[in-house]
């Protein structure tokens, strides 16, 4: 296998972990936001209770910890704009896209126009796209 | 009501030392004692005073330190989960032939015995944890 | 006899097992990532109400903000406390078990 | 409530990890040969696959990890000698008692006979088991 | 691709999550706690009888034997690896997954 | 083949440092390249000298460190996931004001971009954590 510096890699983000319970969605987020600068291919996908770290509303002052769920909405700007959701977690947790915080994107191949960075997708498409990376990383 | 608190997961990574913070903070509110908080497990990270973090996040260890100086709280780290981790004291250093401490303020090394007695002397011990 | 149930039912089998021990009268006080369990219309929720019948079910409400779950997300019959309502059941129940 | 220092407790020790995957398994033995030694009346509980704690032939020379196991044997001599395992956690990971250390204890009241310390139990005893407790601590 | 799953099916619901996205044709290979997933007669040997007619699943021997789990023990079909078999699955295929 | 291996989990408490380093051995000792090991949210643990595990168990940190003296291997600890749980060397120590510093030989601190880079320059990255 051939490996160029100058390659661009196919980078997928897998969270797996609710937030706050474990620092492992917080950790993971400011792994994305620093490899936003590397100009890979990047994308992130929710499976299991992973979805839940894009409910909306969280609010985390009573329990006296960090309320980092505004970063998610930074991803854009840095061009992160694949957040691929698994709808048969969704279900099983009784939560819809309408959970979900609207996260968006500007396209400037578009005339910057704003578009949705989430994009519901099944388990099947979702192991299709799994196939498609190179680099995994899961938090 | 006299209770303990056992906290066995380090800083950050998981809640349990956040929660055994709220829980204490909350008794000792209502006006209980708190006979004792062990730290085990990877619950002995909380016992470090190298920790930094970031500005506009809660300072776990510093936090302890605060509630242990406000109410006179007995903060045990157990020794043998310390030793596996690298929490240290001036004694502990010493004793393992390390060239310096971590421990942090309102913080002391001792042995599980201490979370035996807690258990035996307290009317209720609470646990937090992975 | 207090129960705590600190991990989501989804991705651990903590919460299953204290349903499965706990005794008639018992309190499971859900907390951190164990407050997922306590949403209605999830594929938990059956084994949760069947629960509610014989226990009574709490959830902590400051981890509920925390995840962004309103209180009318829950399953009809779990109570919300704060940690205050925390220490007050942990004086009522003779003990705790934390189901780690 | 009453708390004497002279007190005897009941303490139950619940394990519900597996070993070496996590140190939970070995630091909670480690946690209750050193309560032995205060004379309460303890009582250890293997549920789930803390179950796979008491299985026989641990080896972790290859992995390069301690084999904690062989201190289970030791419990006896410390007058820990009532090992509640739950019949239905063997039987959903496909064991039978037959895959766990023989561990026994000798009787003093009845000439040092030596005597079996685990007893299978199923989850209905184990339930009124864990009512009857003091303190309880789970690893 | 190799898939990784290093927690145990009866307590977590990674070796699920990871048999449901896993395609036909994967590797998938069960280390540290994950090995009792392979047990043979357990309440979750059926889906690994039933992924193994797509995948090919193989466990590692250390942690089998570090958990007193002879060969015999395991489902029909699971392959044995050593430390040096893993490094030679990881690099037979393309990528590595760890469902942590 | 060039490997990268990324630690999320302490020493002791998880296995997955173990098996890391397992595997480590393994793919040096068939010949492979290891372009980097990266340690990050709890992995970070591993690299603190201050350990005295007892003396019938392994040490997992000297174990890395000889590891990385014997292969010149590269072993970095996330600088970030670092400072929240008090993992320090002298610049580190200095920059935050602390009295002293803990990594271990054969460690260094330095950002996340060295996991990114390691994903973009390795054939395959390996991760184990909890």
């Amino acid at each position: 296998m051939e490996t160029k510096v100058s390659e661009t890699k196919k980078f997928m983000y897998i969270n797996r972990h609710a937030p706050h319970g474990t620092v492992y969605a917080h950790e993971g987020l400011e792994v994305v936001l620093i490899g936003a600068a590397f100009e890979q291919d990047v994308c992130m996908a929710f499976i299991g209770d992973g979805v839940f770290q894009l409910k909306q509303d969280q609010d985390t002052t009573e329990a006296g910890m960090k309320n980092f769920s505004p970063a998610y909405r930074a991803l854009g700007d840095y061009e992160v704009n694949k957040l691929y959701v698994e709808r048969e977690s969704l279900e099983e947790r009784g939560m819809s896209e309408d959970d979900l915080m609207p996260l968006t994107w500007e396209d400037e191949d578009d005339d910057w126009a704003e578009k949705p960075s989430i994009r519901v997708v099944s388990r099947q498409e979702l192991s299709d796209l799994l196939e498609e990376q190179d680099v995994i990383l899961n938090f | 009501m006299k209770f303990s608190v056992m906290v066995n997961e380090g800083p950050y990574t998981h809640q349990a030392s956040d929660t055994a913070y709220q829980f204490t903070r909350a008794a000792l509110a209502a006006g209980h004692e708190i006979f004792r908080v062990f730290f085990y497990h990877d619950g002995v990270n909380n016992g470090t005073r190298m920790t930094t973090p970031p500005q506009d996040d809660r300072n776990i260890v510093n936090r302890w330190s605060e509630l242990a100086a406000e109410h006179e709280l007995d903060l045990v780290v157990c020794v043998a989960a310390a030793q596996r981790r690298g929490i240290v004291d001036a004694d502990e250093a010493k004793r393992n032939g390390k060239d310096g401490d971590n421990i942090a303020p309102g913080f002391r090394i001792s042995g599980l015995g201490q979370l035996i007695e807690a258990g035996i002397q307290s009317d209720r011990l609470l646990v937090f944890g992975d | 006899m207090l129960h705590t149930v600190n991990k989501s039912p989804f991705e651990a089998s903590s919460l299953k097992t204290c349903l499965s021990l706990a005794r008639e009268g018992s309190d499971v006080l859900l907390i951190e990532d164990g407050v997922y369990g306590g949403l209605a219309g999830s594929a938990h929720a059956a084994m949760v109400e069947d629960a509610l019948k014989s226990v009574k079910v709490y959830a902590l409400g400051p981890d509920l903000k925390a995840r962004g779950l309103a209180e009318d997300r829950l399953i009809s019959g779990i109570e919300v406390v704060d940690y205050e309502g925390f220490v007050e059941l942990a004086c009522a129940n003779d003990k705790v078990q934390s189901w780690l």
